[in-house]
């Protein structure tokens, strides 16, 4: 098909899917007037239930907690999947000499990822009392080492993230949201059912298996970025002219 | 609660993340062994899960919420046998898969056991589960796995091609379901499928519901691959590595179908089910149509794995028009005709991964006269071409009792003679290519054929000694006899029709899922073929006989019949060939024209 | 709905075009980075934090990460 | 105007839309897909707000304050990760691409066809 055939074609198939979209939003109550019930009830029982301020995490990590699952999952595979993706170009690392920076970069580089992992662990710690969590925390404590490695330091990079280790925090992680499942069911409950005690609300020990699997998440989602970005760092500096040489 | 209920999704997950974790320390042996032994494991439970589920569903609340006053508070398993059975399939499937690709890619380390581990867990939840959103996870958890093993010969252009075809449309697919997912929430407020039924029954449908469900609709039609949603489909199955092609064409494509009746019957029925003639109308014909386009390609073909691709969407379109005629018969012929059809088609392809291996090639023309090296392979071949075709009692014929039953039952009488010619054509194609290869028949060159596919790059080497025959030839023939077996079954159709009515009983099965209301047990449901589907199995038989003579022996037709038939039918055959372009772009444009047109349809038709 | 909302939307549903048009990599980066942060804003406006941290951490992420890849990209081809 | 933000999901949606169909780059189309993602999670987001209503966090709020549905954010997070995990899957297959076709627009791939 010519491209003037395939703009020809979506123009007039894009007018009707315009169209009938609109036509369904349209029957959405107003914005603004979410009827439920749903979202409702869990907003007026999980606080008592669960002893947690924020009721996101409730439903990310027990009410709905098999979604997170398999969202972990996801992660999970789509790292495993970049790797088979680029498993071509894994030069050995000992051989790269760490990329010339000047001192005052390096320092702010280090001094940034710094803040940046206690602020990781502090998102993750208070996933379940206010905004945050496993994701958001594991992302950024990924992100302090990505810091490390963009600071020029790429040999500290690679000793701080061995490959073989991140993997087994990786399978550990989403393997161990499984496991906490698991051993709700051992004891004699439904999968995922709580067995931690709850605590007192408003506390960092609070929300029982919430917490074991908010922590379990966290290590999943920083292992998975750091797994993603050493990926793609080892490609771009495979491109790099002058890596080659 | 029934214990085993998570174990179908939770074994192999956890298999496959201290596979990542321990793997690597291990050897490549203890890899393929847990990954057999894991899938043989899932396989058994979902089994256990379809006898446990005989007389009614099993409903699993995760986190043991179980709903208040009729609202779901978090996810329910909704277990009914056939559901579980295509579960148990994949299972199957899954293990067969493991035991052909043996220690088949040297180079991957644990990668491709993890990703495969992972695929079966989703394609288990997915089938099993009664909850919108948590149906969309697991699609989307099937769909990063798939991406990434179709792509696992990065050397090659043409898998790239395939899985970024695949990428891009799928993921558009899934954003149409969550979009619907969205529209469903904003009304109703659940997400629970009975609890979604139950606030939608006896409302007029409205554009809200109409257009949610043409959504829903079109975006599982985009994972089964029907048309026009179909073209990533030919593209990513012939780029793929056999052992991954086997679980995409024998199960995946069908799970997509499962999905809607599972989404029509509990959720939509109560409100659609005024204009479900229409409905069926719409959901019979598009089957038809891609049962056609399907067959017609394939019959086009010279590559085996595309020809073999071609083939899963003409049954894709076969089980679409047989779960449109929305009866419960329809529903139980669908799903035991993919289960039966499945194996077959997955000893194909391992068939074809065996004739790689041994003769160095995947092409029909190349292969001309070359079967005598793998007898098992060309065996298979030629049974499959047989079952595919319509081989009564044998293989899907039971499921094809039901459809040819159902057809009657709601006046469509018309739709197994259309679906016999389907199965003739893509049955003859199979055994055109079987005749080719093993009894050397046909000539060397086809200009019909579509161009040779590219050198043979696309199947990793392993050194002949490594893999001993029986782990290369078990699998396939193994299936073959599955296939050939399953129809032998006492009284399946018959019970396969009640456990289908009582997913259709949308009062009683809100009642079981929202209330734990076990409904009463049902005797067997006796369906009383006749004659007739012996008839069109038999006739379909010899149209494939005689598509596959047609084939081989084209040339030697009387040259006025020649230049008639090439007037009228080579501009089709070149607009058909040309529509499959390969071009992402063009694809993504069929499929915004796609889900205008069904969705203007199911608007105009659902009023 | 409040005039912030209706203002948010607006700069949401131009920063949507305005990342489709843009078709050289490097602005592409760009352009889509500053979508996410409108996103992040608007997702605020509707009571969501959870939900704007997560597109914040992968707005200041993720696409950062194509950035790169695009330019190394570009710059061999 | 309060189907304003209805409204900005399907535009976005089909804004991106048009953006895959047209683009002649891997890695724009993937950014393309990913803008239209977050259609989604603009229409569920929406779906779930109520007027004059907090965050469902109840850290230091009087009781019985209203807020907003908790359930479609939850969705919403879970969408996020998806769209992460298929920019960084077609991103990983656009490196490919590049280095085995010296090319990345998708137009010119032809290794299949017909």
């Amino acid at each position: 098909m010519s491209r003037g055939l395939r703009l020809g074609l979506f123009a007039v198939s894009a007018a009707g899917l315009t169209a009938l979209l609109l036509w369904g939003v349209a029957g959405l109550p107003d914005f603004g007037h979410y009827r439920g019930p749903y979202g409702f009830v869990l907003n007026a029982s999980a606080p008592g239930e669960r002893h947690v301020t924020n009721v996101v995490a409730a439903v990310v990590f027990d009410y709905r907690g098999f979604d997170t699952l398999g969202e972990e999952f996801i992660l999970f595979a789509s790292v495993m999947g970049v790797a088979l993706l680029l498993r071509d170009v894994r030069d050995d690392p000992g051989r790269r000499d760490d990329a010339m920076r000047s001192d005052a970069v390096r320092m702010v580089g280090l001094g940034f990822a710094a803040v940046l992992l206690v602020t990781g662990l502090y998102v993750v710690a208070h996933g379940y009392l206010t905004p945050g969590g496993g994701f958001q925390g594991g992302v950024v404590v990924a992100s302090a080492f990505i810091l490390v490695y963009l600071a020029g330091e790429y040999r500290a990079y690679r000793r701080l993230t061995p490959t073989a280790a991140v993997d087994v925090f990786e399978g550990s992680g989403a393997g161990g949201y499984a496991v906490i499942g698991v051993v709700s069911l051992l004891l004699g409950s439904a999968f995922l059912h709580n067995f931690g005690p709850l605590g007192t609300s408003g506390t960092l020990a609070s929300g029982g298996s919430i917490a074991f699997l908010n922590v379990a998440s966290a290590l999943e989602v920083s292992a998975a970025f750091m797994l993603l970005f050493t990926e793609f760092l080892e490609e771009l500096s495979a491109l790099r002219p002058e890596a080659r040489s | 609660m029934d214990v085993l209920v998570p174990l179908p999704v939770v074994i192999p997950l956890i298999a496959a993340a201290a596979l990542t974790a321990a793997g690597q320390f291990l050897g490549r042996r203890f890899d393929d062994t847990v990954g057999i032994g894991t899938a043989a494991a899932t396989a058994v439970v979902s089994t256990m899960l379809v006898v446990r589920s005989l007389d009614h569903d099993l409903v699993y609340w995760f986190g043991g919420w179980t709903p208040r006053h009729g609202i779901a508070l978090g996810i329910a398993f909704d277990v009914e046998p056939l559901g579980a059975a295509l579960a148990a399939f994949a299972g199957v499937v899954t293990t067969a898969s493991f035991v052909f690709a043996w220690r088949y890619f040297d180079e991957v380390g644990t990668l491709f056991h993890v990703l495969m581990l992972i695929f079966l867990g989703a394609m288990s939840g997915f089938a099993l589960s009664g909850d919108l959103f948590n149906m969309f996870v697991f699609f989307e958890l099937m769909s990063v796995c798939a991406f990434a093993l179709v792509a696992y010969q990065v050397e090659a252009a043409a898998p790239l091609q395939g899985a970024i075809n695949f990428a891009v449309t799928n993921t558009i697919g899934a954003l149409l379901v969550l979009t619907g997912i969205g529209l469903v929430y904003g009304r109703t407020g659940a997400l629970n499928l009975a609890q979604i039924g139950r606030a939608l029954e006896g409302q007029k449908p409205d554009g809200l519901v109409l257009v949610a469900f043409a959504l829903l609709l079109c975006g599982f039609l985009v994972k089964a691959g029907a048309v026009p949603f179909h073209f990533w489909l030919s593209d990513a199955y012939a780029a793929a590595p056999v052992p991954v092609c086997v679980l995409l064409s024998a199960i995946m494509s069908d799970l997509g179908l499962h999905a809607l009746a599972r989404i029509y019957w509990p959720a939509f029925s109560g409100t659609l089910g005024g204009s479900a003639g229409s409905l069926r109308a719409l959901l019979v014909g598009l089957g038809v149509l891609t049962a056609l386009v399907g067959a017609a390609m394939a019959f086009l073909q010279r590559d085996l794995k595309r020809l073999l691709a071609f083939v899963t969407i003409s049954h894709v379109g076969v089980f679409l028009a047989a779960i449109g005629l929305l009866t419960p018969r329809g529903l139980a012929g669908s799903t035991l005709y993919v289960i039966t059809d499945g194996l077959v088609k997955a000893a194909l392809f391992l068939a074809v991964g065996i004739l790689i291996h041994r003769a160095g090639s995947g092409d029909e023309l190349r292969l001309r006269g070359l079967g005598g090296r793998a007898p098992v392979a060309s065996i298979v071949l030629f049974a499959g071409g047989l079952l595919v075709a319509g081989l009564p009692p044998l293989g899907s014929f039971v499921g094809w009792t039901l459809v040819v039953r159902s057809s009657v039952d709601v006046g469509y009488g018309w739709l197994p003679p259309v679906l016999a010619l389907a199965a003739a054509v893509t049955g003859g194609t199979l055994l055109r290519a079987a005749a080719r290869i093993v009894l050397g028949w046909g000539d060397e060159e086809d200009p019909l054929l579509s161009h040779e596919p590219p050198a043979e790059e696309e199947e990793p080497q392993v050194p002949k000694s490594r893999l001993s025959p029986p782990l290369l030839f078990g699998p396939a023939l193994a299936l073959i006899v599955a296939a050939i077996g399953v129809g032998f079954t006492p009284g399946l159709g018959d019970r396969a029709t009640r456990w289908a009515e009582r997913l259709e009983d949308r009062p009683a099965h809100a009642a079981e899922v929202l209330a734990g209301k076990l409904p009463p047990a049902l005797p067997p449901a006796p369906v009383h073929p006749g004659v007739a589907p012996y008839v069109y199995s038999l006739a379909s038989l010899a149209g494939a006989v005689a598509f596959a003579l047609f084939g081989l022996y084209r040339r030697r037709l009387p040259h006025l019949v020649r230049a008639w038939a090439g007037r009228v039918l080579e501009p089709p055959v070149t607009v058909l060939k040309a529509l499959h372009s390969g071009v992402v772009g063009d694809y993504v444009a069929w499929l915004t024209f796609g889900v205008a047109a069904l969705g203007g349809l199911v608007a105009l038709l659902g009023r | 709905m409040i005039p912030l909302q209706a203002t948010v939307i607006g700069l949401v549903a131009v920063g949507a075009l305005a990342v489709v048009l843009t078709r050289d990599l490097i602005r592409l980066a760009m352009a889509s980075s500053l979508y996410a942060l409108l996103l992040v804003v608007l997702f605020l406006v509707l009571q969501a934090p959870d939900v704007a941290l997560s597109e914040l951490v992968v707005g200041a992420v993720g696409f950062p990460l194509a950035i790169v890849v695009a330019i190394s990209l570009e710059r061999k081809g | 105007m309060s189907y304003l933000p209805y409204a900005l999901a399907v535009w976005i949606f089909v804004v991106g839309l048009y953006g895959v169909v047209t683009s002649r780059n891997l890695i724009h189309l993937a950014v393309c897909l990913s803008v239209m993602q977050s259609s989604t999670y603009v229409l569920l987001l929406s779906i779930g707000y109520l007027n004059g209503a907090t965050a469902p966090i109840f850290a230091d709020v009087p009781k019985g304050t209203r807020a907003v549905d908790p359930v479609v954010q939850a969705l919403a997070l879970t969408d996020v990760v998806v769209s992460v995990t298929v920019l960084a899957l077609l991103l990983a297959l656009a490196i490919q691409v590049q280095k085995r076709t010296e090319t990345l627009d998708p137009d010119e791939l032809r290794a299949m066809r017909g």
